[in-house]
């Protein structure tokens, strides 16, 4: 699955323009078509690390791969979008397409490793390596601030994740060994904990993005072609999410308890201000990444709950988003590539000559929205519930983001898809063609696929859910909603019930 | 004695390889190029034979000032190395011909590196350096009429004699304090009540030797010399005498000083911090890519001078491996540059010039950006190991904030690599029509080397663990 | 009489004064080169004072071969001035300036 | 420790040495006061050069050629330094001595050798 | 000396320190007194070998001459040229004059008549001797004129050429007498050649040495033909030019001194110093510093000779005759010397 994309990078390379668009093509539908087979074998309920492969290739670290649950959804979701990113970039990219498509290949690798990954080093590595790559497809194949953004994403995302290689270093110092699932089970000294705790923290907090070290992501989004968008809301952005949820919470549980209020504090301040910031917007792109930093603080504040709802719907927000802002960025590419502005003033009633696109952009904005039946509702609902579990208050103030969130995304829909068609040039716009129908329909569909069924994306996980939960459970502080126990859980009653017992005194 | 001569092979090969490479330069004239160059190689090859034959054999010769272990080997090897690179590729940049004495004195340089390397006695130690440091000196001004080349040699000179003015006077109390030269007694009068004059005499030596190897207060010369001796000497400069410098600096700490740690670790520390971090910012808004080099090189000894610190064994396999690295990313950095040249066939240097690089060029901007980023030490690359290996040395010896400051300070350097990247990626091409070309031979040792420093060198890792580990093992 | 602190006095003043002349003097590169040979003849009175003292003969070896290194050095280094100056038409310490940054 | 007290007489001979050809410089200045020559003018006290006035600066540039007899000077002097304590210790090192001299000089041979060859003992 | 005096009733230190001194004022005045004396000689037997007559005014057969002359300078005004450097021009005639007198200090006038009794007396000479170029390249560059400024380039660059030379020389020497010290040295040369005669020269490997020492003797002190330095029609009168008064006088009688000099080591290095001529007892019974002063004699009137008779060498033959023969020929010499010495003294 690695080697796939790997090889067809270096092919890219070579090849002239047209054959790099459809080595990419084939490469990524073949590694889909791969993680859906993975998919099926995964056997739910089964061993927390499946398909596992060990070979001691570097002598201090290994070549450690395997996958679980969480893990295998994330998988799934880069392999799901990243034909839709060579796609959606068919045309809009027309300088060095060998290089470009190089780029998002290696992409998916890093992406895949990382998630596969289960030594500590080789995790870093991948980790680190998704820079190089972005950095290119924003640098050369961005907007006009492109070297800017590049600049800024680059060093931020560094900076951050230095620390965390200090902290693996002093991990690894302490316990030994590389290896992610013994480190899992490792308990740190509770001062150290606290320590690396931050570290990983300051790098993660940077990946996922958190206020107030949010701000590369929407320069790096307003500057990054389409497609980079995509791929950077889509998976990137989970990188952290990812990281909070395999590392910093199983393995230094004491410390995650006792810092929680950090986290609680910093996503409070991000959803409401980055919602407040998302609505004076006047570009598209802009007001979108804002939005992700506004719904990724809900997942770190669902993630930080502690309790199974709480980590659930974080993990659904997570596939939930990364489906639909790529979905969302994509949309604004399709005008993009037809009047070359994000300016939200320079449209206006496309509803008119652009019908479908009309349809498609509102399914997704009510799935940003989380409106029922769209996977939004799913993850932002069952987060919300874990966090009000944890502190109402702080429930309380992410639903105030929820439904500022509602306020900015409709007030976008309302700009950009009705009105008057006044414009002459936005009248001249022609409707999806069929290449933009296969991206859209496809997001479409798991869009409300996960709304409609979300069980068959938390059953994977769900096993590898109760094991954190477990693994945190003696430092859990006391929550202060006291009805959480008797709330209805649409999904993980079982699991949720049975550590309610011991964390809720 | 004729016991001892059969361990020093390698030496003797230099001694008589160079001479003889003189003389056939003297006699055929400078035309003959492919002659003494030829010879120099053969010349390093067989030394570099020699050291693998010996491999395995631990003796101190010559009344115990010279060593010949593992430790030296793997440093004269990469001396070596760096060396027969530096003789293959200068050909092509003297127009109108090499002269002969330019791999003669890249011989002798090596000689007295390999002579560092192995260095046992506080003699012995001076007698190499200076070996050493007197063809350099020749060899950065080498081209007599470019007024660079001749300020940078003057720079070099003088900086260079101050150095060893330092050093020599620490030596002096050194050996007046402790009443012998020999490493391994010093180290054991050092394991006693330290006093004043003996502490001098270590400040004294590690800011001699920091001078070698261009630590930060030390630096001022690199940029100038850098950007003014001819680019192969330069490539020269970057690579053999750093791993010589730093090996040398290495067994004079751990095996003269090592009971001392307390007096030599502070001093090496902040050598470390002030390199990374100078160097780092120093090279920001730097124009000409050979001084950013030569900053990046500053900054990069700092990381090694982390290993240093730490002291432990861990610490010198985790120098000896990034100094390996270290010399395959600049040697191909270097070569790189060498290539660059605009229409009218002239060296560009200019980073500006750059621009538009990667469409021109695409694969040498792309093995440069390779180095680059590798030098900045960003994984997946494998400048990111070597790295790594320095910080866990450094935290399992408790240097956790010094870590912690050489990894942030490693962000403000990536800052510069990424720069030029973005130059040669991102900007519109500039007026000059950088072109490039070199030689199948040079193309085969960037691409070569920018392989192997992307993610297929992290397979050689056993490999690398098992050879830095065994020549560290020496000293402990 | 004399003793050894008096010869590391005598040196550690020389050293001292050699250091100042190679950073404090503006003017001329040959006065740096005197001051270059002025740390080594500080270094080498060291040397011979130890030897002496501790009755080891080492030091004075030592001294033999910091000689003829720093003959080796001055042969050098008048040598590239020699270049330097036929390049530039002045031996000035300031004038050096080819290269900044 | 070495004698030193054989230094001594130097040390005074050279202080009256000093003292005598200081004073015989300085000496017939004052004479020269007392008797009345001392009588300096400006076209006295120029410079005689070949007996006519200098039209160039005195300390223009010169041949290079002096530097390199210099440096070679230098070079084979301190071979010379190293020569002269192997001399008088020849019996103690014996043979083994003896030729790693034998390798030095060789070498050395080179060096001139090749300043040969390159004409740095090339005059005019 | 020192026992005399501390027979005479003195304090020991003091007694030293009395006869130092007077051993000082021994070699010193009556150096100088022969210094103005081979002046006259060199004179004198210059213009015998041109058939002319020389000095023969002041004095009897001129033997005055050079007093009339010294007080002749010394009556002088001392002009300082307005371009030159004060200091150094000052300080440069002072160099070499007490340069040429201390290096006498260390010369053995008889089995044990000598000031200083230094182990590397040998060593000192050849130290002191090459403090003389500071004189000569200071008086040049003081002056602040063209043709001194020449000359002394020259004169430093031929004087340090051939003291590589001789500094090989030295070392056949050395390695026969194993000692630096010049007594040792001369004691060395007791019956060494045949058995009977007391002198280095008369060896087959060490008599080309001594040929290369006295050329090389000639070379150092820029006497002819290698008197390049003052070549008249070149550069005037040489790096003195500008001088005038004792200043000058100071060049005139160090370099005398020098020649002097020279001529005592042909004389104790090669020939045997204060030995007789021949290891026979009878002639022991003459006291050594006659033989000394005899072989110096004959080796200043040599380089009279030779003054006199050999045309003046190009600039160009003369270093080739430094680097190219003397230098290669004196290191095989060494070699040769070495070598043979191990085979037949060694082992």
């Amino acid at each position: 699955m690695l080697a796939i994309p790997a090889v067809a990078a270096i092919a890219c390379l070579f090849a002239g323009d047209r054959n790099a668009r459809l080595i990419a093509l084939a490469a990524t539908l073949a590694d889909f078509a791969l993680g859906c087979v993975l998919w099926a074998q995964f056997d739910i309920g089964g061993a927390q690390w499946q398909f596992v492969e060990r070979a001691d290739l570097f002598g201090r670290f290994q070549w450690a791969l395997g996958i679980d649950g969480m893990a295998l959804m994330l998988i799934m979701l880069s392999v799901f979008l990243m034909p839709l990113c060579i796609l959606a970039s068919w045309d809009a990219i027309k300088s060095r397409v060998g290089l470009y498509m190089a780029m998002f290949l290696i992409m998916e690798v890093v992406m895949i490793g990382v998630f596969m990954a289960q030594d500590l080093l080789l995790f870093y590595i991948f980790f680190e390596a998704g820079l190089i790559p972005m950095y290119f497809i924003i640098g050369i194949w961005g907007g006009a601030n492109r070297k800017y953004a590049a600049f800024k994403f680059f060093l931020y995302t560094l900076l951050g994740s230095v620390l965390m290689l200090i902290a693996m270093i002093a991990m690894i110092a302490e316990a030994g060994t590389t290896d992610i699932p013994t480190l899992l089970n490792y308990d740190f000294p509770v001062e150290m904990q606290t320590w690396l705790w931050l570290a990983f923290f300051a790098s993660l907090a940077v990946k996922m993005p958190m206020w107030p070290v949010h701000t590369w992501l929407p320069d790096a989004h307003v500057q990054a072609p389409t497609a980079g968008s995509m791929i950077l809301a889509g998976v990137l952005l989970k990188l952290g999410a990812y990281g909070f949820i395999r590392f910093m919470m199983p393995m230094f549980p004491d410390a995650s308890a006792q810092l929680m209020w950090i986290v609680f504090a910093l996503s409070m301040i991000a959803v409401v201000y980055t919602s407040l910031v998302a609505l004076a917007q006047n570009d598209m792109k802009k007001l979108i990444a804002y939005s992700s930093v506004a719904h990724m603080a809900i997942v770190t504040a669902g993630l930080f709950a502690f309790n199974q709802q709480g980590i659930e719907g974080a993990l659904i927000i997570m596939l939930s988003h990364g489906v639909v802002s790529a979905a969302l960025f994509f949309c604004v590419g399709v005008i993009y590539d037809r009047l070359h502005t994000r300016e939200i003033d320079r449209y206006g009633g496309l509803a008119v000559n652009m019908p479908a696109y009309a349809l498609f952009f509102m399914l997704f904005t009510m799935a940003s929205i989380g409106l029922p039946g769209t996977s939004g509702f799913v993850g932002e609902f069952l987060s919300l519930a874990g966090i009000y579990e944890a502190s109402s208050w702080v429930a309380f103030v992410c639903t105030t983001g929820i439904i500022l969130g509602a306020a900015y995304m409709l007030y976008l829909y309302r700009r950009v898809v009705f009105g008057e068609l006044t414009k002459d040039d936005v009248k001249a716009m022609p409707d999806l063609n069929p290449r933009e129908w296969a991206i859209m329909a496809p997001l479409a569909a798991v869009a409300l696929w996960m709304g409609v069924y979300p069980e068959s994306f938390l059953a994977p996980m769900r096993g590898d859910v109760t094991t954190v939960v477990a693994r945190l459970a003696p430092a859990k502080p006391a929550g202060d909603a006291q009805l959480a126990a008797g709330k209805p859980k649409p999904a993980g009653d079982a699991h949720g019930s049975a550590h309610h017992a011991g964390g809720v005194q | 004695m004729s016991a001892d001569l059969a361990l020093i092979w390698p030496e003797l090969i230099l001694t008589i390889g160079g001479l003889i490479t003189l003389l056939l330069g003297t006699f055929a004239g400078d035309r003959q190029v492919g002659l003494y160059q030829l010879a120099a190689m053969l010349t390093l090859g067989a030394a570099a034979f020699a050291v693998v034959a010996l491999f395995g054999v631990e003796a101190s010769v010559f009344s115990g000032t010279l060593a010949v272990d593992g430790f030296g080997g793997f440093a004269k090897l990469l001396i070596y190395a760096a060396s027969f690179v530096c003789i293959l590729i200068a050909p092509r940049f003297f127009t109108g011909g090499m002269r002969a004495e330019y791999p003669v004195l890249i011989l002798f340089a090596a000689l007295g590196m390999g002579i560092m390397a192995s260095a046992r006695d506080l003699m012995t130690l001076y007698i190499g350096l200076e070996l050493n440091s007197l063809a350099a000196y020749v060899l950065a001004s080498f081209m007599r009429t470019d007024e660079r080349s001749s300020e940078a040699g003057l720079k070099y000179f003088v900086l260079g004699a101050l150095a060893s003015g330092m050093l020599l006077y620490g030596i002096s109390l050194i050996y007046g304090f402790s009443g012998t030269t020999d490493f391994a007694a010093i180290a054991l009068r050092m394991g006693g009540e330290m006093n004043i004059g003996l502490v001098f005499g270590i400040v004294f030596m590690l800011a001699g030797l920091g001078f070698k190897i261009s630590a930060v207060p030390f630096h001022m010369w690199t940029p100038d010399v850098y950007e003014g001796a001819p680019t192969p000497v330069t490539t020269f400069f970057a690579s053999a005498p750093k791993v010589a410098a730093m090996a040398l600096m290495t067994r004079v700490v751990v095996d003269a000083m090592g009971p001392a740690i307390g007096a030599w670790q502070q001093i090496v520390i902040f050598l470390a911090l002030a390199s990374i971090i100078l160097g780092a910012v120093g090279a920001i808004g730097q124009k000409n890519i050979k001084r950013l080099l030569a900053y990046s090189s500053i900054n990069n000894v700092g990381f090694i001078l982390i290993g240093l610190a730490a002291g432990t064994q861990a610490g010198v396999e985790a120098v000896l491996t990034y100094l390996l690295v270290y010399v395959v990313t600049t040697i191909g950095s270097f070569l790189v540059v060498l290539q660059l040249r605009d229409a009218a066939g002239n060296q560009v240097e200019s980073i500006p010039a750059l621009a538009g690089l990667s469409q021109r060029r695409p694969g040498l901007a792309a093995a440069l950006s390779v180095f680059l980023l590798s030098l900045a030490g960003i994984p997946p690359l494998f400048g990111f190991w070597p790295k790594y290996l320095v910080f866990e040395a450094a935290v399992n010896a408790n240097l956790v904030p010094l870590a912690v400051a050489g990894i942030v300070a490693s962000v403000i350097g990536a800052f510069y690599y990424i720069a030029v990247i973005k130059t040669m990626y991102f900007d519109d091409a500039s007026d000059v029509e950088v072109t490039g070309g070199g030689s199948a031979v040079e193309g085969a040792i960037v691409t070569a080397s920018a392989l192997w420093l992307s993610v297929v060198g992290y397979l050689f890792i056993p490999v690398l663990a098992v050879a830095s580990a065994s020549a560290a093992a020496v000293l402990f | 009489m004399i003793s050894v602190g008096h010869y590391l006095a005598v040196s550690a003043v020389l050293f001292t004064l050699g250091v100042l002349g190679i950073f404090i003097n503006r003017k001329n590169i040959i006065v740096i080169l005197m001051a270059i040979e002025l740390i080594l003849l500080a270094v080498n009175i060291n040397l011979v004072a130890f030897s002496a003292a501790l009755g080891d003969l080492v030091g004075q070896v030592f001294a033999m071969f910091v000689l003829t290194v720093a003959a080796g050095e001055a042969a050098i280094g008048l040598a590239i001035l020699v270049i330097y100056f036929r390049g530039r038409g002045t031996i000035a310490v300031d004038d050096a300036n080819r290269m900044k940054g | 420790m070495v004698d030193l007290t054989q230094y001594l007489p130097i040390l005074i001979f050279l202080v009256i040495a000093l003292g005598l050809s200081t004073a015989f410089v300085f000496l017939p200045m004052g004479v020269a006061r007392l008797t009345g020559a001392h009588k300096p003018d400006p076209a006295k006290l120029t410079e005689y050069e070949c007996g006519f006035p200098a039209f160039e600066d005195a300390r223009s540039q010169f041949d290079v050629r002096f530097y390199l007899v210099a440096i070679l000077f230098i070079i084979f002097d301190l071979e010379a330094a190293f020569l002269f304590p192997w001399a008088v210790s020849l019996e103690e090192i014996g043979w083994a001595g003896w030729a790693t001299m034998m390798v030095f000089l060789a070498e050395l041979a080179v060096g001139l050798i090749y300043a040969w060859k390159k004409g740095a003992l090339d005059w005019e | 000396m020192t026992e005399t005096f501390i027979s005479w009733g003195m304090d020991p230190n003091w007694a030293w320190g009395v006869a130092t001194v007077a051993g000082i004022l021994l070699i010193a005045l009556p150096l100088m007194l022969a210094v103005a004396m081979i002046i006259y000689a060199d004179r004198k037997i210059w213009a015998a070998i041109a058939l002319r007559r020389g000095p023969n005014v002041v004095g009897p057969f001129g033997l005055l001459q050079s007093f009339a002359d010294g007080l002749k300078v010394f009556l002088q005004e001392t002009i300082i040229p307005s371009g030159a450097n004060r200091g150094l021009f000052l300080i440069a005639p002072i160099i070499t004059f007490t340069v040429a007198l201390l290096a006498w200090a260390v010369i053995p006038f008889n089995s044990g008549a000598v000031l200083a009794d230094i182990n590397v007396g040998l060593l000192y000479i050849l130290a002191i001797s090459s403090l003389g170029v500071y004189g000569v390249i200071l008086s040049g560059w003081a002056s602040n004129s063209k043709y001194p400024f020449f000359s002394a380039l020259r004169a430093s660059a031929q004087m340090i050429s051939y003291e590589v030379s001789i500094g090989f020389i030295l070392i056949g020497v050395v390695l026969y007498a194993d000692s630096f010290n010049l007594n040792e040295i001369i004691k060395a040369q007791q019956g060494h050649g045949l058995g009977i005669v007391n002198a280095f020269g008369f060896n087959l490997l060490m008599f080309p040495l001594a040929v290369m020492f006295l050329i090389s003797a000639l070379a150092e002190t820029a006497r002819a033909p290698f008197d390049l330095t003052e070549a008249e029609s070149e550069l005037v009168a040489g790096y003195q030019t500008e001088y005038s008064s004792m200043s000058f006088a100071l060049f005139w009688l160090g370099e005398y001194a020098n020649v002097l000099l020279m001529a005592t080591l042909n004389a104790i290095l090669f020939w045997g110093g204060w030995l007789p001529p021949i290891d026979w007892a009878p002639l022991y019974s003459v006291p050594g510093i006659v033989w000394l002063f005899a072989k110096i004699l004959f080796f200043f009137f040599v380089f009279s000779w030779v003054k006199a008779t050999v045309p003046r060498y190009r600039y160009d033959q003369l270093m080739r005759l430094g680097w190219k023969i003397f230098l290669p020929i004196s290191l095989i010499w060494v070699f040769l010397i070495s070598g043979w010495l191990m085979l037949t003294r060694y082992s």
